[in-house]
């Protein structure tokens, strides 16, 4: 489903994101990814969304090379994955409604179906209350639930969730977890890049870890690992 | 592809960026007014020019010894030239009393035992600009003393109604090409401020169609909520200031409103329509990330 | 307050919103560049017909029996009158040296035994406007047998002297308003680009007139460098097609640049500064949030 | 120091954004704030900072209320207020450098003195290597860091931290605090709205949980609150 190999990020000011990283996230797998502030997290999503091409190495995502993908094919790349922005990304002159039922307007769902699913995920993430407002009249956590519902409402092969959970409360961030293991096992390949310690020890999952742009640990049924701990894994 | 989603966006637009709207669409107002007004000014003057140069006429003056049946056949003669448009024949007797009234009591009359004056033709042409190429052919008539048609006058008269055409031309690309740049910079700026949004779509899974539609769509709207009243506003004006300058300048003629109605809204619509799709289309392409 | 802060803030927003301040830039240059055409084309239009109606006279026509005596008399009378700018005397004979010149060979003089024209006086004034006025007075003169100004074609030059001023008024006060609306909604497009930017500012403690200056500052320089090219474009263009136009059209006075230069450049850059400014700082003001 | 009295803010579109609040800091207190999304938190802070004011109530900041301070004296009262936003609230077209120098040139600090009092700052966050960078050009992590710098640059008096850190490794999370509480010891009143259970269960200081927008408890040297414990104390 998703392959890295030997993939490195070099931004334009000279930033390294990612250094040589090499990863294979089967179809149907739910993988976390952790790692201090600025280790990379976040860009190895981009890689996968096609928002950044890597400098060297090559990705694949759904057995095609990011890379090679011509121009007006990346937006159906993207409508097969649903993302949730560590930044919301929300349309600001667009209702809650309008923002999630974008993402479905865009894939030419008819019109008539529209209003159901949108309804169907702002009620998943508990937020149909709020679907006249503007993202702007929100709270942190409303903005991030609508992110997810977006993310969500057209049933995407592949989900990356950047930071889920920053702004919700435990409560909360378990029942976000637990839709996006609902969808895990609904077939959708999962990766939640996240800091949420308790969340990644209690999961169990393959969790991969970051730390400068490297990829220090890739284990299965892991915990958070501690800093110091992915120094070591990064020594050997 | 769904027009009504289309529709719907552009409306909603409109109304959530009001302020900003407001700004666009009354530079594209006041953008086209301007272009209008140069428009009519310039239809008016070409208008003027060519009317002045419509009563440049020429003289034939005739030797007293012509005979009144030679006068005739050079009437016909003179008829039957492509080129002429009108043709009068003016006595001695009718040129004097033209004389007299233009002198007023200038001539005492009973100082002149004989009319001083000959006989002539005065003829109008289709066309003023060939006036002296056909007054060069007309000299070659038997009979013909002398031929004039003011030719100082008629060259500068030319010569200004050229240079009003080309003027005039000049003057509306030069407006027309403003006109274009200050919508097209406007609309820019409002793409602008939402180049975010735009990237935002891009990242959602967008087509590059489906981003661009609502913008160009609403830079057509901007176009014409911009257009339309400049366009109404400057031919009321006009409708209002024909009468008025008739009155007070009687001798300075204006195009009826109704002869520059359909160049004006036609003018005017296409270019906020044309330049407000276009200038979106440009604008939109900028901030969308082909990489 | 910190002057040199300010100016830094300016000049690095100048060149980090590059793509922006071009769009505004250039539209403050257009504009300006209108309005710039529209100030000379009413400058010269005015002298044009300035000149023109200079050129009117009143014509004093004497009774034959008028002697020399009387004659130097009247014009030492006519030339004190405050109102005369220059006065000339035209005996018979130059009359009709001068009718003979003007209708050539028309009128053979040996049918003539006596010159039929009076003796008279052209007269010019320093205000044409009163012509009438004159006139009339004049009238009154012993010997003047009458006294004429072309009455028809004085009232109409006057009339389009008149509307032309006032026209000309008009539309260059028609086009500074539309060149500062247009600049004021530019400027207006570039702040709503920066409203979320001016909000933070407020959030962590900006005073109003902290935020204001940069935008102010950066509206003058956006305004100043609009209208800076505008000036040279038109300026330099007048230069080159001022002596074309004198070439083309010999007998149509145009204004010489250098007459002009002081005055575009003050219209010209007093606008973009001033307008630019204030545009500005209304601008900033709808979205510094006073509650 | 900080004073609600009955305090209830509805939001222009009839959303409650708090109901009828009490409460007292006292001045170099240090209180967590915690409750459910959408419960509030950031509407308390906002109504400290002025950025909004009291439908009906009375907000004391320092003394003012806040709903008489004149409009040209609402920037001193910030001036005083360190605010850590849950959204960052960095100025875009500004290096991370100017950000944080902005609110010392806010207050008319010496340009002499800028660069040493922000890299100071930068260090402490430990982002000095980004300060040329822009916001967009850094991870979520670090933008949320340069607004801690931002807001600890001038040495406020109040320090208003929303969420802070809601994009950042449990390290990193706890450096941060040790910031804070550092800020806290030499003065400072610090009021930390924030989902982050473990911190609050270690730090042991005053939590005012909210709920609903009401104050649901407010005790001392307490742990983060599950929600039933909350719904059981606003039953009370
Ligand atoms: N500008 C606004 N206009 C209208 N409603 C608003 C606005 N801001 C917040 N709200 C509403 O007020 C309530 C409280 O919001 P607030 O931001 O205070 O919550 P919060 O406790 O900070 O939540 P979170 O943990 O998600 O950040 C929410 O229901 C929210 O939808
Ligand atoms: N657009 C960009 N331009 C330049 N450098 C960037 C850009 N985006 C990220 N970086 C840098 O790349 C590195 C990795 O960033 P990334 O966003 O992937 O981190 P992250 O693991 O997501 O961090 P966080 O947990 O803070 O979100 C960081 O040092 C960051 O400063
Ligand atoms: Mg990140
Ligand atoms: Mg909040």
């Amino acid at each position: 489903m998703i392959e890295f190999k030997n993939v490195s990020l070099v931004y334009p000011n000279g930033t390294i994101g990612l250094q040589n990283a090499s990863a294979h996230i089967s179809k149907g797998e739910f993988a976390f990814l952790v790692g201090q502030t600025g280790s990379g997290k976040s860009s190895f999503l981009k890689l996968i969304n096609r928002e950044v091409l890597p400098t060297t190495g090559e990705v694949f995502v759904n057995n095609q090379l990011t890379s090679e993908i011509r121009l007006q094919q990346v937006p159906l790349l993207r409508r097969h994955i649903g993302v949730i922005f560590q930044d919301f990304k929300l349309l600001m002159h667009k209702t809650i409604f309008e923002n999630v039922a974008y993402v479905l307007e865009v894939t030419g769902v008819p019109a008539k179906q529209i209003p159901a699913k949108v309804s169907e995920a702002l009620k998943l993430v508990n937020l149909w209350d709020k679907e006249d407002s503007f993202p702007e009249q929100l709270s942190g956590g409303e903005q991030q639930r609508a992110s997810i519902a977006r993310a969500l409402v057209n049933h995407p092969l592949i989900l990356l969730a950047d930071e889920p959970t920053g702004n919700l409360d435990p409560d909360t961030s378990w029942d976000i977890m637990q839709i996006l293991m609902k969808a895990n096992s609904r077939g959708t390949t999962v990766i939640v890049a996240t800091h949420n310690k308790t969340i990644v020890d209690m999961m169990r999952k393959r969790v991969i870890g970051l730390s400068g742009g490297r990829i220090a640990f890739d284990r299965e049924r892991s915990g958070y690992l501690p800093a110091d701990l992915e120094m070591a894994a990064r020594e050997v | 592809m769904n027009p009504v989603y289309f529709f719907r966006e552009v409306i909603t637009n409109l109304r959530r960026n009001v302020l900003m709207n407001l700004a666009s669409i009354s530079t594209v107002t006041v953008s086209t007014i301007v272009l209008g007004l140069f428009l009519i000014a310039t239809l008016n003057l070409g208008f003027w020019v060519q009317k002045i140069v419509d009563q440049l006429q020429i003289v034939i003056y005739l030797k007293d010894d012509v005979s009144q049946e030679q006068i005739n056949r050079l009437y016909d003669a003179i008829k039957a030239n492509p080129q002429v448009k009108d043709v009068e024949f003016i006595s001695k007797q009718n040129a004097l009393k033209r004389l007299q009234e233009k002198l007023k009591i200038l001539i005492r009359m009973n100082d002149m035992p004989e009319n001083p004056l000959p006989n002539s033709f005065e003829i109008k042409l289709k066309n003023s600009a060939n006036i002296a190429a056909v007054a060069k052919e007309l000299e070659t008539f038997p009979g013909a003393e002398n031929v004039k048609y003011g030719q100082n006058i008629a060259q500068k008269l030319l010569s200004l109604h050229q240079a009003v055409r080309i003027g005039g031309l000049l003057v509306v690309a030069l407006s027309l090409i403003c006109t274009i740049f200050i919508i097209v910079n406007t609309i820019r700026l409002t793409v602008y401020a939402r180049r975010r949004e735009i990237r935002i779509m891009q990242l959602v899974g967008a087509a590059f169609w489906f981003i661009r539609w609502p913008f160009i769509l609403e830079g057509i709207m901007q176009g014409l909520l911009g257009a339309l009243p400049a366009f109404v506003l400057v031919y009321l004006s006009y409708l209002l200031f024909v009468p008025r300058a008739l009155h007070a300048l009687p001798f300075i003629p204006f195009l009826p409103p109704s002869g520059i109605l359909y160049y004006l809204l036609w003018t005017l619509l296409t270019t906020g329509i044309v330049i407000g799709g276009l200038g979106a289309f440009i604008s939109v392409n900028k901030y969308l990330n082909y990489e």
